[in-house]
């Protein structure tokens, strides 16, 4: 007997990490203590994409969105909703700005501009069942490129529908397939290998596809497979995706067992299996040759790629390595057609683009947008502008090596060409968003230091010049830079990029290049001794001033005994002993407390 | 024409050799034929005096077997010599002294002493021991003295052939007789008849290798391959240093020779050539170790001198007893 | 084949062939410090840095591998490149500020400080020619690099300061680390007991020494790390006309000769058995054929006289008779010590201003010509002091406190003892039996006399001679002689061997074993005892044969015979028998 | 008149013999009691010459030949080492001190060993005294 009603509970990480698992097992007990079991299924799904929120829940075929639910809410919304038929509006989602709570998802501006491709099962399936990947149509694609077209026609439709890499080069996949399968091997070994590794903080674009829809990766893979005669897979995923994992091997044996993945897939005598490797963790081991080196069992370190991976790969073979995202286009592609694919995005850009959402943004989330939106669009519109009405300073594109767009580049659309030439990159798909209590240069000190400590440290430019790098705008930071060093950063960043053996050392200047390009004021500001963003504490000064009204918070909250002051009577600060936490900045109701 | 007369003696032996003169079988006919056997105390009753009667080269031949240990051997051995034309030292004892001879190692005193007086069996609780006149009521009784020294026959009278053998292999002794039937001419003196030139080995089926010894063993202590070489196998056999002319049936049966036949031509000293060929084939260089490997020997000098030692270099060696006893 | 070129000069080089070779052919300098050749490009130093031009496009790219494609144009040294040189040198200097090679390098390109930091101790600059020597080529696999980024280094196994048990102490790291981050150092204080002595590191494949004869260099398989791990290579990888072979082996070759010359020579007494002159502790205690060495002008110091600090010897003690004329070690007297170290007197006051003592037994200047030396090495103002040196010990001098010796005697012309001060002592070791001298004996049944020397066949008549016809003596394996005298020796041997060629013939003794067939019984008691392979055994006739020619009479089998069927000729058991009898004649009866 | 042993000594050509050939070279004196037979090899030596030696009238018998290894013919003296410890367990059996027979090593360069050597037998058989075995 068909259910009357699905009840959705987000299980991606960040909806788990909200207990949303104890939220589905109390909705399950109180079903079934109300005798609804029989009717209402509850379906543990993958990443709803609006992380911010969670714990999510979707009513289906209501599509009514529930937010932040918690086990407490649980008698009451069975009462109200499922007995009565009454969506309970405390749970739902008022977006910024406006007065009344949103109650189906489709209506809320988040979910409204987004198109979705690779996270087109997104929310609706059980990610451990197969079955409901079967019902939403997967698999469908694989049968059709096995059974109906030849690895040729399919390596033509993936050239024709314009999908390029969706890991951060952009290379054309149809292209790159193309090229292994002319690569000449001696024994006709070719591998094809998922990259999985998504290193970029605050990214977790892979993570949500695998842990939300991992059949849609297997299957781009061994339609990829079959397009480029590999019957050898590997996906390497990171050891800190646990879930991710969880769900691919559980997803890998479904396959095996439906027949879809090990030999004579289909029953058309092709035979491809995936092996699952597992990363520790370094942010190089997402560069194609060092993983490739990790895979082998060595040291995760770049090497020169003047012969491409495609031809000289894994175990000295061609080889096809494509990340998580953009195996997941491939069956959408061969289902409905390069030419669908190619009416969506721009010019060069085809496509869709799955970002996560980060930073100083209202809705932080995982979205998925086509090709060539404006940024202006991404986060007013879908990211719901500024966090606590604060002021757009800056926007990070691909990762901590992309660089800062300022605001008068916000109209820049979605695109891989459109964001490299403003010096920054499409990257795997991050968007960190910064307002105007970020110092430019503290956060391109903080992205320099975290490239610093990744960097593998093979090379001369990215190992010492980045650590160079680091060096110098510390300086500034610490109110010690001279007009000599912004020069030399220029020198560094130019070298760096240009000599650098890998992409992390040749992409590593971006931020301080974009930084030094687009907000250069507050390096000469910090060149004269101020921190507009007031967040380089060398250069910043904490006083009291006559609003103080003695209540004594500060005073308590100085770890260092800086705050004099008696009670009821207006306090000071010692600057010798300040140490600029910023405590009493913090706790202080009056605005009293200052910072220079 | 009268027949040619023929003598038999037994002196210090087993018997074994009349019998295998019996041996022959049907030939005993032919000899009885060919000969007037004028003694042969074992078969017949002859005396002593029948023969002193016979004129001095009045027999034609004498078979005489056994060796002398005792005077009244050496007075029959002499009368036959005087009374024979040819006189044959017939079988091992005569040859070369024989398992009697092994009493060369030690002397009448202590061969006495054990044989009466020390023995389990024997009950002698006055330690009489043989005298060679005895003062009886009735007279005095005589008998033969008993010496200290074994001897061949050929170290107390004069010998014109040697038929070795313990026994002589009865097809050995018919084709002496049978020469001597034939009345073909006689070979020269001292000649060993009977028997042939070269070693046991010759006759030997056995397969044999290049040797190397590490260590020997006694019969009992091991099956030898049936195929192989007994003295390859670590077993004492005599064969390589004695003469052959036995037909190797000893070795044929597993039974490593014991040298009966006595050494061959070229040989001076069975025993010695013996010892050098045995140690020259020893596996090692090791003081020691060979002293090791040589103490499987049991009794070296039973061993290799088990038939010759009378008639060997060292026939008895007269060193004083006490020293002797120093040694050990 | 394709062209490019480079720097405006158009090459034409093999597809794929690195640019760093493609301009080596145009004689063009591209620097590099991450690159050896034979070693898989690393590409990690960057200071190979140059433009390439294809198309439309221009990238920097590493010389040491980027491949040659066609019609690609090449810049090594404009002002980008040059650019990347210099900054990238200049963090190198940050890092390594007073490693010499980077100095200088970094001074070529403009760049004599570093704005990026100062470490004066850092010697390392992670090139990883050493990781790869040790896993690559070497395949030892003991150095490695641990930690990212700048935390990144150079460790052996869990950064254990000593990894003995892995390292197998190739000296290959050191050998091609650029900046000497890496030393090697002689833990176990050995000296290679070599023939000839060497006072600097040696490789594994080397020419033996400067007068070898033929003079190639050859593969010490003990060092070589080809033939140990399997790795490596690379010479032959670098030898054009691929002349290396490892599969060559060393060869038994036998050779059918009439007479032989034995001349194996002697080796030298180690010194270091006698504690109390210190050679093997004291660094300036020399062996005789070390100083002889450092004196040879294609010698590791090209001649001159030097210290171990490099500095020229104020004084210099010669201590003669060690280990010879002493009960202890060897009694007799080595000869040619003496005349030797009084040329060693004589070149060290022709180079140097140093002040030099002879301690001897008794001058042994014996030969034509020795004796008039002598007079003249004196006239030269050497010091000859007549007493044994009884010890040297280390000493300060003056107000400098190392490196010094002081040499302990007894004057016995004066009688009195004294200490000399002195910077280098040059020890007389003995010459002695070599080590195999025994099992060489053995091989050619030749004699030893007491002092473990071959025994020639007469001291007088016939020194060159040994007791076997057709085996001769010449040289130190008979005794201690000087050149004049082994080639005295071994001229007379050598004439006595052509005179016995040009006669064509030789005569045998006539001591034969034979076998009588009518006697053998085929036992084969014999077979296994001949040394020379002389006695068969006939299948045939089942008897042994023994082959005249072959027999050297020695009578072994003779007396093995247990039938007696094998005769000695001359020595027959009657004749022993009869000399027996005759030597015996006297003893009487009992 | 004192006891004089009267001793065989069957000596090697290339060692023993020339070792003994040197000490009367050099002049050193050793007992003529030894009375040397010279043979090709101590490998050579029968034991039926032991023997014969002292049937003969020897009161002790020496055998010398090259040292263990340093045989002219490689091995010959090994086969009288091992031909002397059997035979002196024959001699004993026998009735003879084994002690009269000595079996020892002398090079060509050992003339004073073969004088030590020639009065250590000379002695040793003195104190054994006569043997008397000459018929």
């Amino acid at each position: 007997m068909p259910y009357r009603l699905h009840m959705m509970v987000c299980a991606g990480t960040g909806c788990v990490s909200n207990r949303s698992l104890e939220l589905r097992d109390a909705l399950s007990a109180e079903l079934a203590r109300r005798g609804l079991d029989k009717e209402i299924e509850i379906v543990t799904t993958g990443c709803n994409g609006f992380c911010g929120v969670g714990p999510i829940l979707l009513v289906q075929p209501d599509g009514i969105f529930y937010q932040k639910v918690q086990v407490k809410d649980v008698p009451l919304l069975v009462e109200e909703h499922l007995v009565k038929g009454r969506p309970v509006k405390s749970l739902m989602f008022t977006p910024p700005e406006a007065k009344e709570p949103v109650p189906r998802m489709r209506d809320i501006p988040f979910f409204g501009k987004q198109m979705l491709v690779a996270l087109r099962n997104r929310g609706m399936i059980d990610p451990e069942k197969i079955e409901d990947y079967i019902a939403r149509g997967g698999y469908q694609a694989l049968a059709k490129a096995l059974t109906t077209m030849t690895p040729k026609q399919i390596i033509e439709e993936i050239k024709a529908s314009g999908l390029r890499g969706r890991g951060g080069g952009g290379f054309p996949t149809g292209i790159k397939w193309e090229t292994c399968v002319h690569a000449h091997s001696e024994d006709g070994v070719r591998y094809l290998v998922c990259n999985a590794d998504e290193g970029d903080p605050g990214a977790f674009m892979d993570r949500s596809i695998i842990e939300g829809d991992p059949h849609s990766v297997i299957e781009g893979m061994v339609i990829g497979a079959y397009a480029i005669g590999a019957h050898q897979g590997y996906i390497y995923v990171r050891h800190e995706y646990p879930l991710a994992l969880k769900r691919f091997m559980i997803a890998l044996d479904q396959a095996r067992e439906y027949g879809l993945l090990g030999k004579d897939i289909l029953g058309t005598g092709f035979d491809f299996d995936i092996e699952v490797h597992r990363g520790a963790g370094a942010f190089v081991c997402g560069e194609s040759t060092a993983l490739m080196a990790s895979i082998e069992g060595r040291v995760g370190e770049p090497r020169a790629k003047y012969i491409h991976t495609v031809e000289v790969g894994l175990y000295n073979k061609p080889t096809v390595l494509n990340n998580v995202e953009t195996f997941a286009n491939v069956p959408v592609i061969i289902e409905r057609g390069a030419k669908w694919f190619a009416s969506i995005g721009t010019e060069h850009s085809k496509g869709t683009k799955v970002f996560s959402l980060a930073g100083r943004v209202k809705n932080t989330g995982l979205v998925e947008v086509p090709m060539g939106l404006s940024l202006r669009e991404l986060i007013f519109d879908i990211g719901g502008g500024i966090a606590d009405n604060g002021k757009f300073k800056a926007v990070q594109t691909g990762g901590p090596s992309g660089g800062f767009l300022p605001e008068d580049l916000l109209d820049l659309p979605v695109d891989y060409e459109k964001l490299y030439e403003a010096g920054s990159m499409m990257g795997s798909g991050g968007v960190v968003v910064m307002d105007h209590t970020s110092c430019m240069v503290d956060v391109a000190r903080f992205f320099v230091d975290f490239l610093q400590s990744e960097s593998c440290g093979k090379c001369t430019p990215c190992r010492e010049g980045i650590k160079a790098m680091h060096g110098i705008l510390s300086r500034i930071c610490d109110g010690k830079g001279s007009e000599a060093d912004l020069a030399t950063l220029e020198e560094l960043c130019s070298v760096v990029a240009d000599t650098s053996l890998c992409a992390l050392g040749g992409s590593a200047p971006n931020p301080v290049l974009t930084s030094l390009r687009y907000f250069r004021s507050e390096y000469e500001a910090h060149l004269q001794g101020k921190c507009p963003a007031g967040v380089c504490r060398a250069l910043i000064t904490f006083r009291i001033n006559d609003k103080c009204t003695g209540c004594h918070l500060c005073f308590k909250a100085c770890p260092t005994s800086a705050v004099l002051g008696e009670p009821k009577q207006m306090h000071s600060i010692i600057q010798g002993k300040c140490i600029k936490c910023g405590a009493c900045y913090d706790v202080c109701k009056f605005e009293a407390v200052t910072k220079e | 024409m009268p027949k040619p007369k023929v003598a038999l003696y037994w002196a210090a032996s087993c018997g074994g050799c009349e019998i295998t003169v019996v041996d022959i079988e049907a030939h005993i006919l032919d000899v009885a034929k060919a000969f007037d056997i004028v003694f042969w105390p074992c078969l017949m009753d002859f005396k002593v005096k029948d023969v002193e009667a016979i004129e001095d080269g009045g027999i034609f031949v004498t078979l005489f077997n056994g060796a002398i240990r005792n005077s009244e051997q050496e007075h029959l051995a002499k009368l036959l010599r005087r009374k024979s034309k040819v006189l044959v030292a017939f079988g091992s004892c005569a040859h070369e002294g024989c398992i009697p001879g092994l009493a060369n190692v030690t002397n009448r005193d202590e061969i006495f002493k054990t044989v009466y007086q020390e023995t389990a069996s024997t009950d002698n609780p006055k330690g009489v021991l043989p005298q060679t006149k005895t003062e009886m009521p009735e007279g005095v009784l005589e008998i033969p003295e008993f010496w200290n020294k074994v001897c061949s026959l050929d170290q107390v009278v004069d010998v014109d052939y040697y038929v070795p053998g313990c026994p002589p292999q009865s097809n050995q002794v018919w084709a002496v007789l049978d020469h001597l039937i034939q009345g073909k001419p006689l070979p020269p003196k001292g000649s060993i008849l009977g028997a042939g030139q070269k070693t046991c080995c010759d006759e030997c089926p056995r397969v044999r290798k290049e040797k190397k010894i590490k260590r020997f063993y006694r019969t009992h202590e091991i099956v030898p391959n049936p195929e192989e070489c007994l003295l390859d196998q670590g077993l004492l056999c005599m064969g390589p240093a004695t003469r052959d002319g036995c037909g190797a049936k000893c070795v044929k049966v597993g039974v490593p020779c014991r040298g009966c036949y006595g050494p061959p031509p070229g040989s001076h000293d069975m025993g010695m050539k013996m010892i050098s060929a045995l140690s020259s084939v020893i596996d090692s260089e090791d003081p020691a170790e060979i002293e090791r490997i040589i103490a499987t020997i049991a009794d070296p000098v039973g061993t290799f001198y088990r038939f010759n030692l009378a008639h060997s270099i060292l026939y008895r060696v007269q060193e004083d007893l006490k020293e002797k006893q120093a040694v050990k | 084949m394709i062209k490019l070129r480079i720097d405006g000069n158009e090459v034409e080089v093999n597809a794929g062939t690195p640019l760093l070779k493609a301009a080596q052919k145009l004689n063009i300098e591209i620097p590099t410090l991450c690159h050896y050749e034979g070693i898989e490009p690393y590409a990690a130093c960057r200071v190979c840095t140059v433009e390439v031009v294809r198309g439309r496009r221009r990238r920097m790219v590493t010389a040491c591998n980027y491949p040659a494609t066609d019609g690609i144009e090449v810049f090594t040294d404009n002002e980008r490149v040059r650019r990347a040189r210099r900054l990238n040198l200049e963090m190198l200097l940050g890092r390594c500020s007073e490693v010499p090679a980077i100095r200088a390098l970094a001074a070529k390109y403009g760049v004599e400080k570093s704005r990026f930091g100062y470490d004066p101790k850092e010697k390392c600059i992670l090139c990883g020619l050493c990781v790869r020597m040790c896993s690559d080529i070497v395949k030892a696999n003991v150095l490695s690099f641990a930690y990212s980024g700048p935390r990144r280094k150079v460790v052996t196994p869990f950064e254990r300061e000593m990894a003995t048990d892995v390292c197998i102490a190739c000296g290959a790291c050191a050998h091609v680390c650029p900046t000497g981050a890496i030393t090697i150092e002689d833990l176990s204080q050995r000296r290679g007991e070599v023939p000839e002595m060497y006072l600097g590191p040696k490789t594994a494949i080397s020419i033996p020494f400067q007068q070898a004869v033929p003079k190639v260099p050859y593969i010490d398989p003990d060092a070589c790390i080809k033939m140990q791990t399997g790795g490596c290579g690379i010479c032959a990888q670098v030898c054009e006309p691929e002349a290396i072979n490892y599969k060559m082996q060393d060869e038994v070759v036998e050779l059918d000769v009439g007479q032989i010359l034995v001349a194996t020579g002697y080796q030298i007494f180690d010194a270091s058995q006698m504690a109390q002159y210190g050679y093997g502790k004291l660094d300036n205690v020399l062996s005789a054929l070390e100083f002889e060495k450092m004196l040879n002008s294609t010698g590791p110091t090209g001649g001159r006289v030097l210290t171990k600090n490099g500095k020229e010897p104020r004084a210099i003690g010669i201590i003669h008779c060690i280990g010879s004329r002493d009960a202890r070690y060897h009694k007799y007297c080595s000869r040619v010590c003496c005349m030797y170290a009084l040329k060693f007197a004589h070149l060290v006051k022709d180079r140097t201003n140093a002040e030099v003592y002879q301690f001897y037994i008794d001058m042994r200047a014996f030969g034509k010509g020795y004796e008039e030396f002598y007079s003249r090495v004196l006239d030269e103002g050497v010091n000859v002091i007549r007493g044994k040196a009884a010890e040297v010990v280390e000493a300060t001098w003056g107000n400098e406190r190392e490196g010094h010796l002081l040499v302990r005697c007894e004057d016995t012309l004066i009688g009195k003892f004294r200490e000399v001060p002195v910077d280098m002592v040059v020890l007389c070791a003995a010459i002695e039996p070599n080590v195999d001298q025994e099992r060489v004996g053995q091989i050619f049944s030749l004699s030893r006399s007491p002092d473990g020397f071959f025994l020639e066949r007469h001291p007088k008549l016939d020194p060159m001679g040994t007791v076997n016809d057709g085996i001769y003596l010449a040289g130190c394996c008979q005794g201690p002689k000087d050149i004049p005298d082994t080639v005295a020796q071994a001229q007379g041997a050598a004439a006595r061997i052509l005179a016995m060629i040009a006669k064509g013939e030789v005569l045998l003794d006539p001591i034969r074993a034979s076998i009588d067939e009518n006697l053998c019984g085929g036992c084969k008691v014999c077979n296994n005892l001949c040394p020379y392979m002389a006695i068969t055994f006939d299948d045939v006739k089942k008897v042994s044969v023994v082959n005249e020619t072959l027999c050297k009479g020695c009578g072994t089998c003779v007396a093995a015979c247990p039938a007696g069927a094998i005769t000695g000729s001359g020595f027959t058991d009657e004749q022993i028998f009869a000399e027996i009898e005759g030597i015996l004649a006297d003893a009487g009866n009992k | 008149m004192a006891f004089e042993p009267k001793i065989v000594g069957f000596l090697c050509n290339w060692c023993s013999y020339t070792g003994a050939d040197l000490a009367g070279v050099s002049r050193i004196k050793w007992p003529p009691n030894v009375r040397p037979i010279r043979v090709m090899c101590s490998g050579r030596i029968d034991p039926t010459f032991v023997v014969k030696a002292f049937r003969e009238g020897a009161d002790g018998v020496l055998v010398s030949g090259c040292h263990p290894g340093d045989c002219h013919y490689y091995q010959g003296n090994y086969k009288a080492l091992r031909r002397y410890h059997l035979l002196r367990r024959v001699l004993e059996q026998f009735g003879i001190h084994p002690d009269r027979l000595m079996l020892t090593w002398v090079s060509a360069a050992e003339g004073e060993r073969w004088a030590k050597v020639t009065q250590e037998i000379t002695e040793r058989v003195r104190k054994l005294g006569p043997l008397h075995l000459k018929d």
